[in-house]
């Protein structure tokens, strides 16, 4: 039924079109002044200078990290969440999804503004760390790069669990249980069978949070207290300070290709599991 | 545990929702036993099976196996395999992917599992299409990759839902035996749902026939075959041609009629409470007897010739050898309902 | 089993308890008679409430915000749709590239695409800044329509549309009358992270900002640069319930298909 | 036809700005007044990239990025002659660049808000001490008051360089301690409030809430002196509008105006003929006294050391 | 057109990517007419009703319909209706709206509709489900679901995808009944793939064998039944005793032997050309006859008895009537291969 070529082009190359357009050249001619050779020809010396820079590795390196982690942390708990809200009854799944959905409402500078009020000194976990007997003095959790991954978390998280919401609403039914009866246990359930089936969401959320972390500016600015440098704070004080665009596209171009690569890399983690040998 | 019960279900009540499906139900499996589960659509043989694996929470009672109480036991702990009515096959993972899935769940690697799925794949004649998605194969080959998918597993016991019913006659006479092979290999204990009633009695040790939710009648498949032991199974089964009994005769379009001298002592002597009785079509005399009726149907079967019948007593459903001569439609035609061929049926539900 | 059915409860109770504490915060800041944010909060006032409804730049930013996140996202479905379609179920050559194009503006930051559509596109071909502002918030809201929708797609069976078209419906109306039923939960979620997503935009704006144009989180950035009081906590508030609104709307809208 | 003169100015108190200085110029000139905001780095971007058609008319930005903005081609000399008002500026305010291409319509100290129930403030260094370090927000280097801070706290160390080095090597000893190198001087009062932090440097145009919080909070005059920034106003090289951006210019720099700016605690008065009444005074920064006062970093040392005062902060703060 | 091909396919090939999965079909089909399809798992029957559906696109050939040339006309103008193998029903509608579905796009409303889906139900036996969801029903009952979506929308052409696979013996007479029934009503023309040989018995005009994406015979149900042409159609269809000819001897594991007076003059009489002949199991005498073989296995199959001997000739089915004395694993037996029963078969595939 569908094997109609030009059908799909109709279908498709709108949308390819249109974001070529409108974002893909005008990005792709900005960032080719980061290879450019003022007197003309092409080069890769800025970035080679970037990463001869040992501040600029130890950033690097702390960028990637953070992303990862929160990736990796909002892709097990938004499994978790996504998995426990599918299989809420129809009308409890749309109110708890509205709860999920209510704080990236919340402008990003306010959000940050009331961990301050949970993680200060004073604030509701230190208080409550240390009516439980957990904690003598108050824990410092503010500006630190803990308090940037609980910010970025709770930034990205929502992301994370709507991607997965609907790809794990059409997973085929019997997928699960065939895997439970074949002797699968939930770890194994989720490796093999619910991974490669939701790929594509934990690939659209996967990227959204990695990219989200790599290019937050305002979370780590105010959690991290400014002492926790991260790429995009290097490309903020280039635009911003220095005026310096080429410098900035520089480093745009290397959270891109971060991106990018994180997106790939998804993708093979999520059909890693069902590439297997096949001596047939 | 005793030998007679290696599987056994207590009281077995399941749900969807509030909706009972199946109701306390007992049943006791021996080990290696052979069981083929029958009833009508949605009498619930599909959820006995999936609460047996472990996939639907058991409302209340037990389940049993091997002595131990597996009622919360999670599924992949069971060794209990389910082949689904549905398949289930993974649409990600490839038909060798698919049969292997579970055998490297047990840690099997290399060349036993490559010799293994192999051999799975070719007992149910798939081997070409081992690098197949299931989306790429038709309706009978994706039952195949799944009954492959569950034999090779070897749980304890194995419950098949419908498992050759996408398959053409010939090719589920080849499965049939081998399931035979495998159930006599391994020993496995086996409950297969099937709706072909020639299967349930080829392969059988016995028969357990579901109604609504409740167990109606287990047997041997002889007995399900030939004594039915009310008119649900009786019909179930084949015998078209069915009559209450009330107060020593047989209730009729015609009304209540005598039994024949020979009926009444065959009955009084073999099922003095019967309340019922019941001809299959074959038994059905035709061309003599003490009955009238008139041919107003007839159906070709092969090997034989169906005629459906107006007669007084109600429609009749007669069968004769195809090499007979045949009637034609409005023909009138005397037949008996032959005294020792009846079954008596105690009960008329 | 009760392993499992704990599992639920517990994981909902603790993933909502964190998402949903700092706006709580924030809710409580809106009525709080404080200047600052504060737990538990300081007094009841509406006066932060009341205040926001008093800044005029609020109020034009708001429905450039309003008409950018729902106009944009409604574009980028339109296009997206299609396309994730067309991905998903046809055998399309170049579907790699096709899904890395469209994809794409999800990976670069912000500030480079603002930047680059004032030189490319608003500098040299006099692109008015509001319909700049659409077309890069339809670029930036496209990536999930394509990818969210294709999640669901790709899991959807494909034999009802064929079981529909021979029960006498279009190709199109087969579209509208069983795939878009059953894929209602990813074009909401699409819808949502697009909404949110353009909604909250700031960086891309930042650029594509003229005389008189602006979005209310560029604004509310602006406002809070120097003073935070709780009028941009109670404005955060009445966001979030308006976007429940607005989604709830969306529901409805998208769920309509089913009585078609 | 109806005039527009196009402004771009920052994005504050816009609501009290249409009400004292658009709205009545708007009547005034019978034109119409159209306003683009933002801050200066995006608003600069954007002249630039409009630089062969200029778009906005006349724009408000700091005294270092007019010095930027001059150097880049995009701004013109101000012909003062058509400034009425202009003889009534603090000299400070008159050319504060030298180059002739912008005036002086505001400016602040940048000083030390503090508990003074907690701490005593003296000198920049103050801040440093092991006793307080840990009760202190310092500003980013990258924010407006981040290079006047290490500048006051050079003059402190009394090593005064312009490249900062000396004063950013003190901060970055101490940024374990230091609770935040804060972005937006917003977060300061929420920090203040929660006890987080006892003292920080600031603006004076952000005082106000810090007085309003129950805690008995203290404007330092350390013994260096305080610090502070001005903005100022351009004229867009190649504007059509030249000459109704001057008349724009010189109403907002008219007493009337900047008296209306001052009560409302916006913008403290560059015209000295503005007489405020105490309580207000207070909470500016007001009379020609204080604008000698202070210590303010000049522009061309600004923009020429702006790139290596980040580079250093990275290496001895950020890593 | 001739009334003999109201719908036909001419020299169809049909294929997923470069796999040829039919090639070459030609077939004619009445007007009214109700074919059986039939042929082993993976033959392409499936495919075929696809294409004649119109959705899979064709490789080369002709679909006609009426007349009318409709290999390009779009699925939906083809009032061709397809119940599909898979099901296919729609997860978001009820029971009543997946019904209901084609009718409302053809317009129909209000009591009209609401009747017309209420009867469809009910020769479903599923009148009180239109609530429920598919995947809140059995197997059975979304096979019933799917096949009264399909038959309420009275196409010119329907197509039945194994139909009954999933449904119990006495519904599956049920609903042959009321497959003829509109059959009858609508003189609807009718194409079913089935692997149970006696609906195909029942319920054909005609039966189509396939065979590897080819037809292999085309005959009245007593054609195919009784006179299969080719080794591969008999063997289908339950010859299970098959041997080829050579030279007019018979091969067999005793080598070359040479045919009775009797079969010998059966087969110059009747086909001379034949390649090979067959024997159901039932044709074969026990008891008597020049062959000798052991009882080497056996099963009950409700009425009969079925015996495997091993014999000088190969391995032989022989079937009986249950009612004759049994046979114990082991015994010798004697046994015929009757002359005037043997299928002579002309192509020995
Ligand atoms: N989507 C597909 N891609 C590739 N091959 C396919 C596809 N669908 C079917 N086939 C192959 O085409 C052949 C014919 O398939 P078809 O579904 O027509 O068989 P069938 O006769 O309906 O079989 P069954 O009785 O098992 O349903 C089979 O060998 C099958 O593997
Ligand atoms: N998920 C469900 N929700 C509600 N009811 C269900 C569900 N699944 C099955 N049922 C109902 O439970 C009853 C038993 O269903 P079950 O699937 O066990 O039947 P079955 O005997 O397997 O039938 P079949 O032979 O048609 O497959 C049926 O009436 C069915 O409608
Ligand atoms: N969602 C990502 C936010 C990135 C913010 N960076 C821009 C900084 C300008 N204030
Ligand atoms: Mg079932
Ligand atoms: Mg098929």
């Amino acid at each position: 039924m569908f094997q109609n070529r030009a059908e799909a082009l109709a279908l498709a190359l709108p949308a390819a079109i249109f974001a070529a357009a409108v974002f893909l050249v005008p990005v792709v001619i900005l960032l080719s002044d980061g290879f450019r050779v003022p007197t003309g020809g092409w080069t890769i010396s800025a970035y080679t200078d970037f990463f001869s820079n040992s501040l600029n590795q130890a950033v690097f390196l702390r960028t990637l990290r953070l992303g990862a982690l929160v990736t990796v942390a909002s892709a097990v708990i938004g499994y978790a969440a996504a998995f426990a809200i599918v299989s809420l009854e129809p009308g409890a799944k749309g109110k708890v999804t509205g709860l999920v959905v209510l704080p990236l409402m919340i402008s990003p500078v306010a959000r940050t503004y009331a961990w301050i009020v949970i993680l200060g000194r004073t604030g509701i976990v230190n208080q409550a760390f240390q009516a439980l007997g957990i904690t003598e003095a108050p824990l410092r959790i503010l500006f630190s790069e803990t308090a940037i991954f609980i910010g970025l978390l709770q930034l990205f998280l929502p992301l994370m669990i709507i991607s997965l919401i609907s790809a794990l609403e059409n997973m085929p039914k019997d997928a699960i249980p065939a895997a439970r009866v074949l002797g699968a246990n939930w770890f194994q359930v989720f490796w093999k069978v619910v991974l490669p089936l939701t790929k594509e969401g934990l690939v659209i959320g996967g990227t959204l949070v990695f990219t989200g972390s790599l290019t937050a500016y305002i979370t780590p600015a105010i959690l991290g207290g400014s002492k926790v440098l991260m790429l995009e704070t290097l490309l903020y004080q280039q635009v911003a300070v220095s005026n310096n665009f080429v410098a900035a596209s520089v480093i745009a171009f290397i959270l891109i290709v971060m991106s990018f690569a994180a997106n790939i890399l998804l993708k093979r983690v999520a059909t890693a599991r069902n590439k297997q040998r096949s001596q047939a | 545990m005793s030998d007679a019960s290696y599987l056994s279900l207590e009281k077995l009540t399941l749900a969807y929702g509030d909706s009972v499906a199946v109701a306390n139900l007992d049943l006791d499996i021996r080990k290696g036993e052979l069981i083929a589960l029958l009833g009508p659509s949605g009498c619930g043989k599909t959820t006995t099976m999936r609460a047996i694996a472990g996939l639907l929470a058991v409302k209340s009672g037990h389940v049993r196996l091997d002595g131990t109480d597996i009622t919360r036991v999670p599924a992949n702990k069971r060794a209990v395999g389910l082949m689904f009515q549905s398949y289930a096959l993974f649409p990600h993972l490839s038909v060798y992917e698919n049969v292997a899935f579970g055998l490297k769940l047990k840690g099997m690697r290399g060349t036993e599992l490559d010799t293994k799925v192999q051999s799975g794949l070719k007992s149910v004649g798939l081997s070409t299409f081992a690098n197949r998605k299931p989306a790429e194969l038709s309706g009978g080959q994706q039952q195949r990759v799944a009954l492959a998918r569950s034999m090779v597993m070897e749980p304890k016991v194995l419950l098949l839902d419908e498992p050759l019913s996408n398959l053409d006659a010939r090719l589920r006479l080849d499965m049939r035996t081998e399931l035979q092979r495998v159930q006599k290999e391994t020993g496995v204990t086996m409950i297969f749902v099937t709706h072909d009633q020639a299967e349930a009695l080829a392969l059988a040790d016995r028969i357990v026939v579901m109604k609504s939710g409740k167990i109606e009648q287990i047997g041997s498949p002889e007995d399900i075959y030939n004594r039915p032991t009310s008119s649900f199974v009786a019909d179930f089964v084949g015998f078209e041609n069915i009559f209450p009994l009330e107060n020593g005769k047989m209730k009729t379009g015609a009304g209540l009629i005598d039994l024949s001298g020979d009926l009444s002592s065959h009955l009084s002597s073999g099922a003095p409470s019967a309340a019922g009785l019941a001809w299959r079509p074959r038994m059905v005399t035709l061309g003599t007897g003490p009955f009238q009726g008139t041919v107003r149907g007839t159906s070709f079967a092969g090997d034989s010739r169906e005629y459906l019948l107006d007669t007084a007593l109600g429609p009749i459903k007669a069968e004769v050898e195809a090499s007979q001569p045949a009637h034609a439609l409005g023909d009138a035609l005397t037949f008996d309902l032959p005294a020792e061929k009846a079954a008596p049926l105690l009960r008329f539900v | 089993m009760t392993a499992r059915s704990l599992f639920i409860p517990i994981t909902l109770l603790l993933v909502i308890a964190f998402l949903i504490g700092p706006f709580l915060i924030i809710v409580a800041a809106s009525f709080s008679a404080g200047e600052t944010l504060a737990f538990p909060p300081q007094g009841f006032s509406l006066r932060w409430i009341a205040k926001v409804f008093t800044v005029e730049s609020f109020r034009a930013s708001f429905g450039m915000s309003l008409f950018l996140a729902i106009g944009g996202t409604a574009a980028a479905l339109i296009l997206g749709i299609p396309a994730s379609y067309a991905l998903s179920r046809y055998k399309l050559p170049g579907a790699e590239i096709v899904r890395t194009i469209v994809s794409a503006p999800i990976i670069v930051p912000g500030i480079i695409v603002g930047l680059a559509l004032l030189r490319y596109i608003v500098v040299p071909f006099q692109v008015g800044i509001t319909l700049a502002l659409f077309l890069a918030h339809t670029a930036l809201v496209l990536p999930y329509a394509v990818r969210v929708v294709s999640a669901s797609l790709d899991n959807l069976r494909s034999d009802i549309e064929e079981a529909a078209v021979l029960l006498g419906s279009s190709r199109l109306g087969a579209f509208f009358r069983v795939v878009m039923p059953n894929i209602r939960g990813g074009i909401m979620s699409a819808f949502i992270l697009g909404f949110v997503t353009s909604f909250n935009q700031v960086p891309v704006s930042l650029f594509l900002s003229g005389p008189g144009v602006r979005t209310l989180p560029v604004d509310m950035i602006a406002y809070m640069e120097i003073v935070f009081d709780p009028s941009v906590a109670a404005l955060s508030s009445l966001l979030a319930f308006l976007s429940i609104g607005i989604v709830f709307i969306a529901e409805r809208f998208l769920g309509f298909s089913r009585y078609v | 036809q109806e005039k527009t003169l196009t402004i771009s100015v920052y994005a504050l108190a816009q609501d009290e700005y249409k009400q004292i200085v658009y709205d009545p110029f708007q009547k005034i000139c019978g034109c119409k007044l159209v306003v683009e905001t933002g801050n200066s780095v995006e608003r600069l971007a954007k002249m630039e990239a409009n630089k062969a058609n200029p778009v906005v008319d006349m724009a408000v930005i700091s005294m270092a990025d007019a010095l930027a903005a001059s150097r880049a081609g995009l701004t013109d000399k101000i012909d003062t002659s058509k400034l009425s008002n202009f003889s009534k500026l603090y000299d400070v305010a008159k050319d504060p660049n030298g180059d002739g291409m912008s005036v002086g319509y505001t400016f602040y100290a940048t000083s030390i808000a503090y508990r003074s129930d907690k701490m005593k403030i003296d000198s920049w260094a103050d801040l440093l001490k092991p006793e307080y370090a840990s009760h202190v927000a310092w500003p980013n280097v990258t924010t407006n008051q981040g290079p006047p801070a290490l500048y006051m706290l050079g003059l402190a160390l009394a090593k005064d360089t312009p490249d900062l080095k000396a004063p950013i090597e003190a901060v970055g000893a101490k940024k374990g301690e230091i609770v935040t190198f804060y972005e937006k001087s917003s977060q300061l009062v929420q920090l203040m409030q929660q006890e987080e932090i006892w003292a920080a440097p600031i603006g004076r145009f952000t005082w106000a809430p810090f007085t309003k919080l129950g805690f008995p909070i203290a404007w330092a005059t350390p013994k260096e002196g305080q610090t502070g920034g001005m903005n100022v106003m351009t004229v867009t090289k190649g504007s059509k509008n030249r000459d109704l951006a001057l008349q724009f210019m010189d109403f907002w720099l008219s007493t009337e105006v900047q008296t209306k700016l001052a009560e409302k605690l916006i913008d403290s008065p560059s015209n000295k003929d503005v007489k405020l009444p105490e309580a207000i005074a207070n909470n500016l920064t007001y009379g020609e006294e204080t604008a000698k006062s202070l210590k303010l970093i000049p522009s061309a040392v600004a923009l020429d050391n702006r790139a290596g005062w980040i580079k250093t902060w990275n290496e001895k703060v950020g890593q």
